[in-house]
Protein backbone atom coordinates (compact mmCIF):
# COMPACT_ATOMS: atom_id res chain seq x y z
CA UNK A 1 0.00 0.00 0.00
CA UNK A 2 1.11 3.53 -0.49
CA UNK A 3 0.94 5.48 2.87
CA UNK A 4 1.19 8.89 2.94
CA UNK A 5 3.29 10.51 5.77
CA UNK A 6 3.56 14.01 7.12
CA UNK A 7 6.60 15.58 7.82
CA UNK A 8 7.81 18.57 10.00
CA UNK A 9 10.56 20.70 11.12
CA UNK A 10 14.12 19.38 9.85
CA UNK A 11 12.54 16.20 8.24
CA UNK A 12 10.38 18.56 6.26
CA UNK A 13 12.82 21.09 5.18
CA UNK A 14 14.55 18.12 3.87
CA UNK A 15 12.02 16.02 2.16
CA UNK A 16 9.16 18.24 1.64
CA UNK A 17 5.27 18.52 3.30
CA UNK A 18 4.73 14.68 2.88
CA UNK A 19 6.37 11.65 1.50
CA UNK A 20 4.55 8.48 0.18
CA UNK A 21 6.29 5.38 0.98
CA UNK A 22 5.20 2.08 -0.29
CA UNK A 23 4.70 -0.54 2.43
CA UNK A 24 2.96 -3.85 3.05
CA UNK A 25 -0.32 -4.38 4.39
CA UNK A 26 0.26 -5.04 7.88
CA UNK A 27 3.62 -3.14 8.09
CA UNK A 28 4.43 -1.86 11.92
CA UNK A 29 5.55 1.61 13.02
CA UNK A 30 8.69 0.63 14.12
CA UNK A 31 8.64 -1.25 9.83
CA UNK A 32 7.35 2.25 8.49
CA UNK A 33 9.95 4.13 9.82
CA UNK A 34 12.78 1.58 8.83
CA UNK A 35 11.34 2.04 4.95
CA UNK A 36 11.36 5.38 5.25
CA UNK A 37 15.10 5.47 5.55
CA UNK A 38 15.53 2.94 2.88
CA UNK A 39 13.63 4.91 0.47
CA UNK A 40 14.42 8.67 1.52
CA UNK A 41 17.87 8.57 2.20
CA UNK A 42 17.88 12.22 3.27
CA UNK A 43 15.83 11.09 5.73
CA UNK A 44 17.96 8.97 7.54
CA UNK A 45 20.54 10.89 10.17
CA UNK A 46 17.21 12.17 11.97
CA UNK A 47 15.22 8.83 12.02
CA UNK A 48 16.53 7.13 14.95
CA UNK A 49 15.30 10.08 17.05
CA UNK A 50 11.76 10.03 15.46
CA UNK A 51 8.81 8.89 16.71
CA UNK A 52 5.43 7.84 14.37
CA UNK A 53 2.09 9.07 15.11
CA UNK A 54 -0.77 7.08 13.77
CA UNK A 55 -4.13 9.31 13.52
CA UNK A 56 -3.18 12.32 15.70
CA UNK A 57 -1.05 10.49 18.79
CA UNK A 58 1.90 8.22 19.30
CA UNK A 59 1.88 4.71 18.06
CA UNK A 60 4.30 2.17 19.51
CA UNK A 61 6.84 0.29 17.64
CA UNK A 62 4.94 -2.53 16.86
CA UNK A 63 1.56 -0.55 16.74
CA UNK A 64 -0.12 -2.08 13.30
CA UNK A 65 -0.12 0.91 10.69
CA UNK A 66 -3.91 0.75 9.47
CA UNK A 67 -4.25 2.30 5.50
CA UNK A 68 -6.42 4.71 6.26
CA UNK A 69 -5.11 6.68 9.25
CA UNK A 70 -3.39 9.97 8.93
CA UNK A 71 0.58 8.85 9.86
CA UNK A 72 3.17 11.69 10.61
CA UNK A 73 6.83 11.36 11.38
CA UNK A 74 6.98 13.16 14.87
CA UNK A 75 10.87 14.35 14.89
CA UNK A 76 11.95 15.47 18.68
CA UNK A 77 10.12 17.90 19.93
CA UNK A 78 11.30 21.25 21.19
CA UNK A 79 8.31 23.50 22.15
CA UNK A 80 7.84 25.50 24.89
CA UNK B 1 -8.39 26.57 27.96
CA UNK B 2 -5.93 24.86 25.25
CA UNK B 3 -4.94 26.87 22.08
CA UNK B 4 -2.06 26.78 18.94
CA UNK B 5 -2.23 30.16 17.65
CA UNK B 6 -0.21 32.31 15.99
CA UNK B 7 -1.92 35.30 17.65
CA UNK B 8 0.84 37.03 20.57
CA UNK B 9 -0.60 35.76 24.03
CA UNK B 10 -2.84 37.29 26.19
CA UNK B 11 -1.49 36.98 29.28
CA UNK B 12 -4.52 39.21 30.85
CA UNK B 13 -7.04 37.04 29.42
CA UNK B 14 -4.77 33.53 30.50
CA UNK B 15 -4.98 34.75 34.41
CA UNK B 16 -8.70 35.66 34.11
CA UNK B 17 -10.28 34.11 36.60
CA UNK B 18 -13.06 30.62 36.49
CA UNK B 19 -15.71 32.10 38.67
CA UNK B 20 -14.53 29.25 40.85
CA UNK B 21 -14.42 30.11 44.54
CA UNK B 22 -11.99 27.22 45.72
CA UNK B 23 -9.16 28.78 43.85
CA UNK B 24 -6.58 29.71 46.47
CA UNK B 25 -3.43 29.92 44.13
CA UNK B 26 -2.68 30.25 40.60
CA UNK B 27 1.11 29.49 39.14
CA UNK B 28 1.50 30.76 35.34
CA UNK B 29 4.96 29.98 33.59
CA UNK B 30 5.82 32.10 30.54
CA UNK B 31 7.94 30.79 28.06
CA UNK B 32 9.89 34.02 26.63
CA UNK B 33 12.10 34.07 23.23
CA UNK B 34 15.75 34.85 24.66
CA UNK B 35 18.25 36.99 22.34
CA UNK B 36 21.07 35.01 23.19
CA UNK B 37 21.57 31.44 23.11
CA UNK B 38 24.37 29.64 24.03
CA UNK B 39 26.93 32.76 22.82
CA UNK B 40 24.56 33.43 19.74
CA UNK B 41 22.53 36.00 19.39
CA UNK B 42 19.32 35.35 18.30
CA UNK B 43 16.70 36.95 16.36
CA UNK B 44 13.56 35.46 16.51
CA UNK B 45 12.19 31.93 16.83
CA UNK B 46 10.02 30.15 14.37
CA UNK B 47 7.81 27.13 15.55
CA UNK B 48 5.84 25.09 13.42
CA UNK B 49 3.49 22.88 14.99
CA UNK B 50 1.51 19.21 14.19
CA UNK B 51 -1.32 21.69 15.10
CA UNK B 52 -3.81 18.95 15.22
CA UNK B 53 -1.82 16.43 17.08
CA UNK B 54 -0.88 19.59 19.53
CA UNK B 55 -4.10 20.16 20.65
CA UNK B 56 -4.79 16.97 21.24
CA UNK B 57 -1.82 16.49 23.57
CA UNK B 58 -2.32 19.69 25.28
CA UNK B 59 -5.43 18.19 26.23
CA UNK B 60 -4.20 15.12 27.16
CA UNK B 61 -1.78 16.85 29.34
CA UNK B 62 -4.50 18.64 30.86
CA UNK B 63 -6.83 15.46 31.88
CA UNK B 64 -3.25 13.54 33.22
CA UNK B 65 -2.51 17.25 35.36
CA UNK B 66 -6.36 17.13 36.50
CA UNK B 67 -5.83 12.82 37.70
CA UNK B 68 -2.50 14.17 39.58
CA UNK B 69 -3.73 17.15 41.09
CA UNK B 70 -6.93 18.84 42.69
CA UNK B 71 -6.82 21.88 39.60
CA UNK B 72 -9.58 24.50 40.26
CA UNK B 73 -8.05 25.72 36.28
CA UNK B 74 -5.61 24.35 33.97
CA UNK B 75 -4.55 26.87 30.82
CA UNK B 76 -2.14 25.82 28.36
CA UNK B 77 -1.15 28.68 25.24
CA UNK B 78 1.34 27.81 22.65
CA UNK B 79 2.27 30.35 19.53
CA UNK B 80 3.43 29.19 16.13
CA UNK B 81 5.06 30.73 13.74
CA UNK B 82 7.41 34.00 14.22
CA UNK B 83 8.12 35.23 17.92
CA UNK B 84 10.45 37.53 18.44
CA UNK B 85 12.85 38.39 21.06
CA UNK B 86 10.55 39.15 24.53
CA UNK B 87 7.64 38.21 23.53
CA UNK B 88 5.52 34.66 25.13
CA UNK B 89 6.13 31.30 22.85
CA UNK B 90 4.24 29.37 25.87
CA UNK B 91 2.22 29.95 28.65
CA UNK B 92 0.88 27.50 31.08
CA UNK B 93 -1.51 28.36 34.07
CA UNK B 94 -2.18 25.88 37.07
CA UNK B 95 -4.70 26.71 39.63
CA UNK B 96 -5.53 24.87 42.81
CA UNK B 97 -7.01 25.87 46.20
CA UNK B 98 -3.32 25.63 47.51
CA UNK B 99 0.24 26.78 46.53
CA UNK B 100 2.67 23.72 46.96
CA UNK B 101 -0.32 21.59 44.15
CA UNK B 102 -0.34 24.91 41.54
CA UNK B 103 3.43 24.85 41.45
CA UNK B 104 4.25 21.35 41.14
CA UNK B 105 1.22 20.86 38.05
CA UNK B 106 2.58 24.15 36.58
CA UNK B 107 6.15 22.75 36.68
CA UNK B 108 4.86 18.99 35.70
CA UNK B 109 2.83 20.42 32.88
CA UNK B 110 5.77 22.69 31.15
CA UNK B 111 8.32 20.06 31.55
CA UNK B 112 6.25 17.58 29.88
CA UNK B 113 4.75 19.58 27.02
CA UNK B 114 8.57 20.32 25.99
CA UNK B 115 8.50 16.49 25.81
CA UNK B 116 5.75 15.51 23.92
CA UNK B 117 3.89 17.91 22.23
CA UNK B 118 4.44 18.06 18.90
CA UNK B 119 5.89 21.39 18.29
CA UNK B 120 9.70 22.44 16.83
CA UNK B 121 11.51 25.96 17.13
CA UNK B 122 13.82 27.17 14.48
CA UNK B 123 16.47 29.44 15.82
CA UNK B 124 16.96 32.30 13.65
CA UNK B 125 21.11 33.80 14.47
CA UNK B 126 22.08 37.18 14.29
CA UNK B 127 24.42 36.08 11.36
CA UNK B 128 21.49 34.85 9.20
CA UNK B 129 21.64 31.53 9.54
CA UNK B 130 18.42 29.35 11.08
CA UNK B 131 18.76 25.92 12.96
CA UNK B 132 15.78 23.67 13.81
CA UNK B 133 16.18 22.67 17.77
CA UNK B 134 15.99 18.62 17.71
CA UNK B 135 17.05 17.57 21.56
CA UNK B 136 18.74 14.67 20.30
CA UNK B 137 22.19 15.10 17.71
CA UNK B 138 20.91 15.59 13.81
CA UNK B 139 23.61 17.73 13.60
CA UNK B 140 24.61 15.51 10.52
CA UNK B 141 20.77 16.42 9.26
CA UNK B 142 21.21 20.00 9.75
CA UNK B 143 24.14 20.36 8.31
CA UNK B 144 22.90 18.67 4.83
CA UNK B 145 19.28 20.41 4.72
CA UNK B 146 18.80 23.91 2.98
CA UNK C 1 8.48 46.45 41.00
CA UNK C 2 7.85 46.06 44.69
CA UNK C 3 4.15 47.30 46.40
CA UNK C 4 2.25 47.17 48.83
CA UNK C 5 -1.23 48.85 47.87
CA UNK C 6 -4.98 48.99 48.63
CA UNK C 7 -5.49 48.50 44.71
CA UNK C 8 -6.45 45.73 42.82
CA UNK C 9 -3.38 43.60 41.36
CA UNK C 10 -2.93 44.21 37.61
CA UNK C 11 -1.60 41.46 36.23
CA UNK C 12 -1.32 42.49 32.76
CA UNK C 13 0.95 45.19 34.44
CA UNK C 14 2.65 43.16 36.43
CA UNK C 15 4.09 41.10 33.23
CA UNK C 16 4.72 43.90 31.38
CA UNK C 17 8.64 42.84 30.53
CA UNK C 18 11.39 44.47 31.06
CA UNK C 19 13.39 45.02 27.99
CA UNK C 20 15.93 42.29 28.92
CA UNK C 21 16.06 40.07 26.11
CA UNK C 22 18.20 37.35 28.21
CA UNK C 23 14.56 36.78 29.72
CA UNK C 24 13.67 33.00 29.01
CA UNK C 25 11.57 32.05 31.69
CA UNK C 26 8.86 33.75 33.70
CA UNK C 27 7.26 32.58 36.56
CA UNK C 28 4.30 34.02 38.57
CA UNK C 29 2.36 33.18 41.75
CA UNK C 30 -0.94 34.71 42.19
CA UNK C 31 -2.97 34.73 45.18
CA UNK C 32 -6.12 34.34 45.24
CA UNK C 33 -9.41 34.68 48.28
CA UNK C 34 -10.73 31.46 48.60
CA UNK C 35 -14.52 30.99 49.15
CA UNK C 36 -14.13 28.01 51.87
CA UNK C 37 -11.00 27.37 54.34
CA UNK C 38 -11.50 24.39 56.41
CA UNK C 39 -15.09 23.94 55.81
CA UNK C 40 -16.14 27.91 56.48
CA UNK C 41 -17.49 29.63 53.97
CA UNK C 42 -15.24 33.33 53.58
CA UNK C 43 -16.42 36.52 52.06
CA UNK C 44 -13.29 38.28 52.41
CA UNK C 45 -10.09 38.66 53.42
CA UNK C 46 -8.91 41.88 55.45
CA UNK C 47 -5.44 42.48 54.71
CA UNK C 48 -3.79 45.05 57.15
CA UNK C 49 0.37 45.65 56.57
CA UNK C 50 2.90 47.92 58.58
CA UNK C 51 3.32 49.48 55.09
CA UNK C 52 6.61 51.04 55.32
CA UNK C 53 8.26 47.79 57.07
CA UNK C 54 6.61 45.54 54.70
CA UNK C 55 7.94 47.61 52.09
CA UNK C 56 11.21 47.23 53.22
CA UNK C 57 11.09 43.23 53.91
CA UNK C 58 10.22 42.94 50.34
CA UNK C 59 12.92 44.77 49.08
CA UNK C 60 15.34 42.70 51.40
CA UNK C 61 13.51 39.69 49.87
CA UNK C 62 13.91 40.42 46.30
CA UNK C 63 17.77 41.48 47.08
CA UNK C 64 18.09 37.75 48.75
CA UNK C 65 16.26 36.12 45.95
CA UNK C 66 18.94 37.97 43.16
CA UNK C 67 21.95 36.83 45.34
CA UNK C 68 20.73 32.69 45.12
CA UNK C 69 19.34 33.06 41.14
CA UNK C 70 20.41 34.80 38.52
CA UNK C 71 16.92 36.74 37.84
CA UNK C 72 16.36 39.08 35.10
CA UNK C 73 13.24 40.71 36.53
CA UNK C 74 12.15 40.31 40.12
CA UNK C 75 8.26 42.13 41.04
CA UNK C 76 6.47 41.55 44.43
CA UNK C 77 3.40 43.24 44.70
CA UNK C 78 0.78 43.03 47.39
CA UNK C 79 -2.80 43.90 48.52
CA UNK C 80 -4.09 45.24 51.56
CA UNK C 81 -7.50 46.13 52.72
CA UNK C 82 -10.68 43.78 51.57
CA UNK C 83 -9.78 41.39 48.87
CA UNK C 84 -13.02 39.76 48.15
CA UNK C 85 -13.05 35.83 46.82
CA UNK C 86 -11.34 35.11 43.81
CA UNK C 87 -9.12 38.54 43.44
CA UNK C 88 -5.84 38.48 43.93
CA UNK C 89 -3.61 39.22 47.54
CA UNK C 90 -0.34 38.58 46.72
CA UNK C 91 1.52 38.38 43.33
CA UNK C 92 4.95 37.03 42.94
CA UNK C 93 7.21 37.36 39.57
CA UNK C 94 10.30 35.58 38.75
CA UNK C 95 12.42 35.65 35.29
CA UNK C 96 15.66 33.93 34.39
CA UNK C 97 17.31 32.97 31.37
CA UNK C 98 15.89 29.77 32.22
CA UNK C 99 12.48 27.92 34.24
CA UNK C 100 14.49 25.95 36.97
CA UNK C 101 15.28 29.37 38.09
CA UNK C 102 12.50 31.10 37.76
CA UNK C 103 10.48 28.20 39.17
CA UNK C 104 12.74 27.99 42.41
CA UNK C 105 12.93 31.25 43.19
CA UNK C 106 9.39 32.37 42.54
CA UNK C 107 8.84 29.37 45.42
CA UNK C 108 11.32 30.50 47.16
CA UNK C 109 10.11 34.36 47.33
CA UNK C 110 6.08 33.40 47.95
CA UNK C 111 6.87 31.24 50.76
CA UNK C 112 9.63 33.57 52.76
CA UNK C 113 7.24 36.41 51.99
CA UNK C 114 4.55 34.03 53.87
CA UNK C 115 6.80 33.91 57.22
CA UNK C 116 8.45 37.40 57.36
CA UNK C 117 6.56 40.09 55.96
CA UNK C 118 4.20 41.94 58.21
CA UNK C 119 0.90 41.79 56.62
CA UNK C 120 -1.68 40.06 58.51
CA UNK C 121 -5.09 38.66 57.26
CA UNK C 122 -8.08 38.58 58.95
CA UNK C 123 -11.30 36.09 57.37
CA UNK C 124 -14.34 37.46 57.56
CA UNK C 125 -16.83 34.89 57.51
CA UNK C 126 -20.13 34.26 55.70
CA UNK C 127 -21.61 33.89 59.46
CA UNK C 128 -20.41 37.32 60.11
CA UNK C 129 -17.45 36.78 62.48
CA UNK C 130 -14.07 37.32 61.98
CA UNK C 131 -10.03 36.11 62.92
CA UNK C 132 -6.82 37.56 62.45
CA UNK C 133 -5.06 34.40 60.82
CA UNK C 134 -1.99 34.44 63.32
CA UNK C 135 -0.05 31.07 62.22
CA UNK C 136 0.76 30.25 66.01
CA UNK C 137 -2.08 29.33 69.11
CA UNK C 138 -3.15 32.67 70.03
CA UNK C 139 -7.04 31.67 70.22
CA UNK C 140 -7.03 32.72 73.73
CA UNK C 141 -6.31 36.10 72.90
CA UNK C 142 -9.07 36.32 69.59
CA UNK C 143 -11.96 34.90 71.94
CA UNK C 144 -11.07 37.66 74.85
CA UNK C 145 -10.63 40.34 72.04
CA UNK C 146 -13.85 42.22 70.53
CA UNK D 1 12.04 56.20 79.32
CA UNK D 2 8.28 56.30 77.67
CA UNK D 3 8.36 54.19 74.52
CA UNK D 4 5.71 53.73 72.52
CA UNK D 5 5.03 50.63 70.60
CA UNK D 6 3.26 50.40 67.35
CA UNK D 7 0.49 47.51 67.55
CA UNK D 8 -1.19 45.08 64.41
CA UNK D 9 -3.73 42.70 64.17
CA UNK D 10 -5.13 40.95 66.64
CA UNK D 11 -2.65 43.39 69.06
CA UNK D 12 -4.16 46.33 67.59
CA UNK D 13 -7.78 45.12 68.14
CA UNK D 14 -6.99 44.45 71.99
CA UNK D 15 -5.22 47.51 72.55
CA UNK D 16 -5.54 50.52 70.14
CA UNK D 17 -2.94 51.70 67.05
CA UNK D 18 -0.23 51.89 69.37
CA UNK D 19 0.71 51.83 73.45
CA UNK D 20 3.27 53.61 75.47
CA UNK D 21 5.40 51.57 77.84
CA UNK D 22 7.46 52.77 80.61
CA UNK D 23 10.78 51.05 80.31
CA UNK D 24 14.67 51.77 81.55
CA UNK D 25 17.10 53.15 79.08
CA UNK D 26 19.26 50.38 77.63
CA UNK D 27 16.20 48.06 77.79
CA UNK D 28 16.42 44.68 75.12
CA UNK D 29 14.04 43.87 72.74
CA UNK D 30 13.18 40.73 75.04
CA UNK D 31 12.74 42.71 77.89
CA UNK D 32 10.62 45.18 76.48
CA UNK D 33 8.26 42.56 75.11
CA UNK D 34 8.49 41.00 79.07
CA UNK D 35 7.27 44.96 80.00
CA UNK D 36 4.31 44.63 77.52
CA UNK D 37 3.01 41.83 79.25
CA UNK D 38 3.06 43.08 82.83
CA UNK D 39 1.87 46.55 81.79
CA UNK D 40 -0.91 45.18 79.00
CA UNK D 41 -2.32 41.87 80.26
CA UNK D 42 -4.78 42.28 77.17
CA UNK D 43 -1.57 41.23 74.98
CA UNK D 44 -0.07 38.98 77.19
CA UNK D 45 -2.07 35.93 75.03
CA UNK D 46 -0.02 36.91 71.88
CA UNK D 47 3.05 37.86 73.01
CA UNK D 48 5.04 34.70 73.12
CA UNK D 49 4.56 34.30 69.65
CA UNK D 50 5.52 37.93 68.45
CA UNK D 51 8.75 39.73 67.23
CA UNK D 52 9.98 43.40 67.77
CA UNK D 53 10.53 45.57 65.08
CA UNK D 54 13.08 48.44 65.80
CA UNK D 55 13.46 50.66 62.98
CA UNK D 56 11.06 48.99 60.48
CA UNK D 57 13.36 45.79 60.81
CA UNK D 58 13.55 42.41 63.06
CA UNK D 59 15.24 42.98 66.42
CA UNK D 60 17.85 40.40 67.80
CA UNK D 61 16.12 39.20 71.41
CA UNK D 62 19.33 40.85 73.00
CA UNK D 63 19.33 43.91 70.92
CA UNK D 64 18.82 47.26 72.85
CA UNK D 65 16.10 49.45 72.29
CA UNK D 66 17.45 52.84 71.25
CA UNK D 67 15.41 56.37 72.68
CA UNK D 68 13.71 57.85 69.29
CA UNK D 69 13.18 54.73 67.12
CA UNK D 70 9.97 53.18 65.63
CA UNK D 71 9.58 50.63 67.75
CA UNK D 72 6.35 48.21 66.45
CA UNK D 73 5.29 44.66 67.94
CA UNK D 74 4.96 41.85 65.28
CA UNK D 75 2.26 39.53 65.75
CA UNK D 76 2.82 36.42 63.76
CA UNK D 77 2.15 37.22 60.03
CA UNK D 78 -0.08 35.99 57.75
CA UNK D 79 0.16 37.57 54.42
CA UNK D 80 0.26 36.29 50.97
Amino acid sequence: MITRVLLFAAARDACGDWIEVDAPEGVTARELVALLAEQFPALEPLLPHCRLAIGEAYAADHATVPPHSEIALIPPVSGG
Amino acid sequence: MIRVSPDPIDLAELHKQAADPSTGAVVVFVGVTRGETGGRLTTRLAYEAYESMAARELESLKHQAAQRWPLTACRLVHRVGDVPVGEASVAVLAASAHRNEAFEAARWLIDTLKESVPIWKQEHYADGSKEWQHPAPVETLERGSP
